[in-house]
């Protein structure tokens, strides 16, 4: 193979297409060239989110959050997050934000922590707001938030003192880092700022006004020690409501405002008819638990929890079976046992909604609530968090 | 705890849930239940009359009653009751130290373990190792007392690489702090 | 072809190798003697007599013989002979179509497959879609004609994102350049 | 939890280890320490690299290389190797040396080729040498070789032209780029530079004279489209010797220096009493195939290659059965089945040496060669290349 080959296999043209004849008569003896018509390389473009896509976040050993359309069960595309990163997406479905941290040697190096703006249609990289320290956790929901009218993005930081970064997605620049001891977790308040949950057992809310934030709290309400709620918790936007379970299967409704109020809890286990979860060892129950072990259907006020049999503190066990909560009548109203334990749920707010599970092998599976018809089962889809498009 | 383990730790319980009935009975019925899926399925059970094991909080959780101190690259080694990641001890390192190349982290989560030797409680730092890529063996998750982020130093799924010239996470080691009770 | 599928092609010919025995028994046979591992173990087969199939090196090869012409998104796709990668037509993308914020590289490895509607070879160009994590979907490695790193555009490892502004790999197209016969 | 309970926190000790009474607290209500004495963290030191060690990297999904001890089973530790990175070993034990492209964010940013250089006591970064692009693959144990006296070392490119860059690993310092016109898969030839296989079917030598190389070529001897040679060969230090695999089971052994000389080619399937290979469809025979299809063990001249049975062209199939092939009498003298195929095989340079392998899933298999028993089975351990800590 002489040099000119190699290089001849360069004169690649302004189209992106190889070729080369010194080349191809060593992949096969070509003759010449028919007059069929070489096809181009070209790039999609895609829509903005829709009501019945998801995104699947890759986890630890799969970088990328996978786009896929709930109906079709087909892959649209990937938004770059890498490990540990945080995604939300513009409530205009304009933007898909990233909060991430990136060392400029992989491992070592300088750190840099920033939000990164990608336009939903060309999925191009539009700018890179720079920001402080940002938490390094993954699989949470609520460390990378952003207000309801999708002008100011907010950021957990653990340093390990606990803050938020403020960003302003309008001018694209970072405002303030504000400090939040003894919480996190956070929800939008809007009009307010935000809401964040705390070891104390309250429920903080956070004011803003430009720099400035003024903290009150709420009388507590849980004991983050002995029955924590879990803090992939759903927000639904339309109600300003924000609904919480913790792991005995306590659920609250905290109505968010200058000064949140915030339910009795009833038990999900009595709401099905069996006895309440408890805190005690050799309390053989159904537990809700995984990663992000539950989703809200909004317009229904239906929710939809991953429960498994076990003892408490099992809070991270995959379920086993799919509880459907009517929160108004507080009753479980089905229970749908699954074939594989799943990690994650969440729900599509369209019409006809569909449920989006994945578990520890990266297989998500898509459910016609209508009939719990698996309408789709996708390998290798990703193993962490699940996102739709209208974050209720 | 990664899975509840029904076999290890409550067929006598659930046969008493049951209602005397056995196992496989009450399993089966349960599946069909189950699989009816009917609007209000209830379960067949009611509170427990088993004979008055200690169920204050403070008695054995099923990773306590389970939990060896012969094998530290095992997950259910006593001291890694609330551990999540690579045991070090697995990764070339020790149950306080680190695998050459990597650093300790300053600061750490914690949990409050039961030694079975002794049966008391130990406070346990599960000092994250940094500055290595995932090691990759000995994969834990055990939550005996493991709350959320509001809690970080009781959160195990925090990258505790604090102060650390690289926050890549490579492993978790168990390190005694002193008695907790 | 990532793995040999013996049923698939095979079946016939390996009989014919094991002198008309059935094949269960020809296996066995095979499998004792393998397991036994003497120090020479001798296959009991001689060529083939079979009935004059196509042997010449342009005759179709496993994956030509099996490939279908009607669905992009499977690796018997007949333009995959010699892709390895993820199909970008289960990435969003299409079989010439990089997924939307990925960037065909202006360079590729190249194939040579048949198609088996109408029987002829055409030259296909593997252009990967870069700048992107790797999709994961629909991963594939077919080796027809794909040759080592001594002769880099026949070989299907190396990451072909050259000239595009990251070199991250996401997944590969499969465009036609022209027929090759 | 108030702010005073988070500080309270990070009163971590220069010892090294977190304490806090306010935290204890809620972990469970201790009341006071008893006298025992906290454990103290430290780092462990380890040895140079041992001949019955081996290093196995995790491909695509894992990266870095774990060490382990192949009597023990035990990890020992990991080399940082990212995705795509080589590595190779100082032949006097003092450095694992990494050939590594780290972009500043990640997957975007400025590109940054280096070989960093690790001692092999402390495992900790010495320095990083910067030299230019190098070629992006993997898998491969011959793009970033060392010379047999540990002062040089060779890494290819590929930017798609092909060249080496020379790196005096003395000094520290990148010395030059050369061109390597159609040629890769490097070997070293003392005294002389280094050697390489090329697409026109020959064994360039490149002669280096300080900046300056003199490239010559053998006769062709073996066609890289029709019947390759897989470019993971093996290279004896000891009898400065290559020994040479083709898909269809050719075995060469190529004898360096200024003017190599390559042996004539036997058969590995007629080393083993059955027909060759050949290179026509249907075909159904015995061929070599994997990624890293072959092993040599120096002081016995036998060579172990993973088979399998398929048509040519299948030459990544993965191996279900290892040949010990013995290269002076080029006779096959055992066939052992393995139970999982394997993809990569590597052979420790030890009295009592074992055979490494690894597939697809990332499980290691260590055999001891005496009795063919498996002496560990580790899973997750990599799912790539083996290297030895004597490279022979």
């Amino acid at each position: 193979m002489s040099n000119r080959v190699v290089r001849g296999f360069f004169a690649a043209t302004a189209m992106g297409f190889t070729l080369c004849a010194a080349v191809t008569t060593h992949a096969a003896p070509a003759d010449t060239m028919a007059a069929l018509e070489p096809e181009t390389s070209d790039v999609v473009t895609m829509e903005p989110p829709k009501p019945n896509w998801f995104f699947i976040d890759g986890g630890w050993d799969m970088p990328g959050t996978s786009i896929f359309d709930g109906e079709t069960g087909k892959m649209k595309g990937m938004v770059e997050t890498r490990r540990l990163a945080d995604m939300a997406i513009d409530p205009a479905g304009r933007y898909y934000y990233v909060a991430e941290t990136i060392w400029s040697k992989g491992d070592r190096g300088t750190r840099q922590d920033m939000v990164s703006v990608y336009d939903t249609r060309e999925l191009k990289l539009v700018t890179e707001i720079t920001i402080p320290d940002r938490i390094l956790i993954g699989s949470r929901k609520n460390n990378f938030i952003i207000s309801d009218d999708g002008k100011t993005g907010f950021v957990y930081n653990l340093s390990p003192a606990s803050s938020v970064n403020i960003v302003d997605l309008v001018k694209r620049k970072f405002v303030a880092n504000v400090e939040l001891p003894g919480c996190a977790s956070m929800m939008p308040n809007p009009g307010v700022g935000f809401s964040a949950l705390c070891g104390d057992g309250s429920l903080a809310t956070v004011k803003l006004t430009g720099t400035k934030a003024d903290i009150t709290h709420s009388a507590p309400f849980f004991s983050a020690t002995d029955d924590p709620i879990f803090d992939n918790f759903t927000y639904d936007r339309k109600k300003k409501e924000t609904t919480f379970l913790s792991y005995t299967g306590q659920v609250w409704t905290a109505r968010l405002g200058p000064a949140p109020t915030i339910s009795a809890p009833f038990s999900i286990q009595a709401a099905a008819g069996i006895r309440p979860g408890e805190t005690k060892p050799l309390e053989l129950n159904w537990y809700p638990g995984g990663r992000q072990p539950m989703a809200l259907h909004r317009a229904t006020g239906h929710l939809f929890v991953l429960m498994h049999m076990g003892e408490y503190w099992s809070h991270k066990a995959s379920g086993t079976e799919v509880w459907e909560v009517d929160l108004a009548t507080q009753k479980v109203v089905k229970r749908r046992p699954l074939e594989e334990p799943m990690n994650n749920i969440e729900v599509t707010q369209s019409d006809k909604p569909l449920l989006i599970m994945d578990g520890e092998k990266g297989t998500a599976l898509v459910i016609d609530l209508a009939t719990w018809e698996e309408k789709h089962k996708i390998e290798k889809a990703g193993g962490s968090t699940i996102t739709v498009a209208d974050p209720s | 705890m990664k899975k509840f383990d029904a076999d290890a730790m409550g067929e006598k319980l659930l046969r008493k849930l049951a209602g005397g009935s056995s196992r496989r009975s009450m399993l089966s019925r349960l599946g069909a239940v189950l699989v009816a899926a009917p609007a209000f399925p209830l379960l067949p059970v009611s509170r427990a009359e088993a004979a008055k094991p200690d169920r204050s909080p403070e008695a054995k959780t099923a990773f306590a009653r389970t939990a060896q101190s012969k094998d530290e690259t095992k997950c259910d080694y006593w001291r890694y009751c609330a551990i999540d990641g690579a045991l070090c001890t697995c990764c070339g390192g020790g149950i306080h130290s680190c695998p050459a190349g990597s650093e300790p982290s300053p600061v750490s989560w914690v949990g409050t373990c039961i030694n079975p030797d002794d049966g008391k409680a130990y406070l346990i730092a599960y000092r994250d190792c940094c500055g290595k890529p995932a090691c990759g063996q000995c994969g834990c998750d055990n939550t005996d007392r493991e709350t959320q982020l509001y809690m970080p130093q009781l959160n195990n799924d925090v990258i505790w690489c604090f102060g650390t010239s690289s926050m890549e996470y490579h492993c978790s080691t168990a390190v005694l702090v002193g008695a907790a009770s």
